[in-house]
């Protein structure tokens, strides 16, 4: 059966162990959990915290549309897909995605394409907030981000 | 001939503009995102700064990503912004 | 400064959050952190347990070849590796990897590259436990495994 | 002429072999790791059972995987084992 995933956008930090026990309980038959943690850097001391802006609704459904299309692809037991918006620090979690399976290609492969589509198309922008007090600037899309994105439209996709 | 659409802007697309959303009455022969952005940077001088890089200016309507060669159907909102940098 | 991997070997469980906790709180620098925790299925029912034997001290050794390996192909802020033997109930963790990096892709290749050599190089054998209250064979290798340990041996490599 | 080594059995070659460890000596002119297996093989009909299936045989000395081919140097201690299905 296909699984459904769990999706969430909130202001509030995430607790992985929770959402990995839930996981976990929900059926015997997982053999493999990765867990990808977005974690906001203090990029040497510069940064005092990181500013995500969203597109509510879009974000959203649009993470849903990802994840869909992830579960439609591996044979994954469960996919829960958290982002944070809002003011977050240098050691909290902006985003979190976990993916269960049977083995382990499945759900390796289900959260590293989790995280490219969502870098690359879920409406969330970075601003920083600099440690001395100052408003910084956005951040700029990372060209790699695509390059990653791109691995997974091979010819035989779709 | 127009249509009222909400127009939603983020991040430096937003600060550029200087509003965070806005209805506007768009003709109807704007057709294509392209022509959208178009249309929008003739409405003023904050307009044509914030969408002057058109490659680096993103579209969705109805809430779904679209091409700048997309038409944009029965747009009841239209959202635009720099480059998605979330994860 | 490279990475100096945890390696533990020991018949206790463990706890993914502690010691993704301690790796996070350990550096401000740390973009992304990918957990794989391979746990011990049921079988639909058909299993009591999985009994795990190690050939104690090479199991450590070689578990920290693979992780220096690791540390030096990319560029990691810390790799943890801890593998369970003796006696695992359904649902319970078998193997913890936790790679932590600034950016997601090493933190991701590292996690995948770990597991993969641990499945084909790393000396546990697993032995099947029924329900039933009889012992069970010798759980097989898979050729899937070794196809993808192939993966990290292009012509590039070493 | 030979030298003291001792071997160690894992899983399913361990229960054919019927013991966990145990020390044998091993002649001088043994020297790779198939030579190791075609010795052992001669000891009695439960190595031969155990180490029949030469391609399922994977061998470590001093506790590093050597292949068939390698030459086992000074061999403190050579371990016999099925494919490794950690993890």
């Amino acid at each position: 059966m296909r699984a459904t995933p769990d999706i969430r956008v909130q202001p509030e930090p995430f607790d992985a162990a929770r959402e990995c026990a839930a996981i976990s309980a929900a059926s015997n038959g997982i053999g493999a959990l990765v867990t990808f943690t977005g974690l906001c850097r203090n990029e040497g001391g510069r940064l005092a915290a990181l500013e995500l802006q969203h597109y509510a609704g879009m974000a959203e459904a649009q993470m849903r549309r990802i994840a869909d299309e992830a579960c439609d692809r591996w044979p994954l037991d469960a996919l829960a897909v958290i982002h944070r918006h809002g003011l977050i620090r240098p050691g909290e979690g902006i985003v979190l995605v976990i993916a269960a399976a049977a083995h382990r290609r499945a759900a390796f492969e289900a959260a590293d394409f989790m995280m490219d589509y969502l870098k690359t198309s879920a409406p969330f922008w970075k601003r920083e907030h600099l440690a001395d007090g100052t408003l910084g600037g956005w951040v700029a899309a990372n060209e790699a981000d695509d390059d990653a994105t791109a691995r997974w439209q091979g010819a035989a996709d779709r | 001939m127009s249509r009222n659409v909400k127009f939603i802007y983020f991040a430096w697309v937003r600060e550029r503009i200087g509003v965070q959303e806005e209805r506007l009455d768009l003709p109807d022969d704007v057709r294509t995102g392209a022509e959208v952005i178009t249309w929008l940077k003739g409405l003023g001088k904050n307009y044509a700064l914030a969408l002057d890089d058109a490659q680096a200016i993103r579209m969705a309507v109805n809430q779904e990503h679209i091409h700048p060669s997309d038409t944009i159907g029965t747009a009841r909102e239209i959202a635009l912004f720099p480059p998605m940098t979330g994860g």
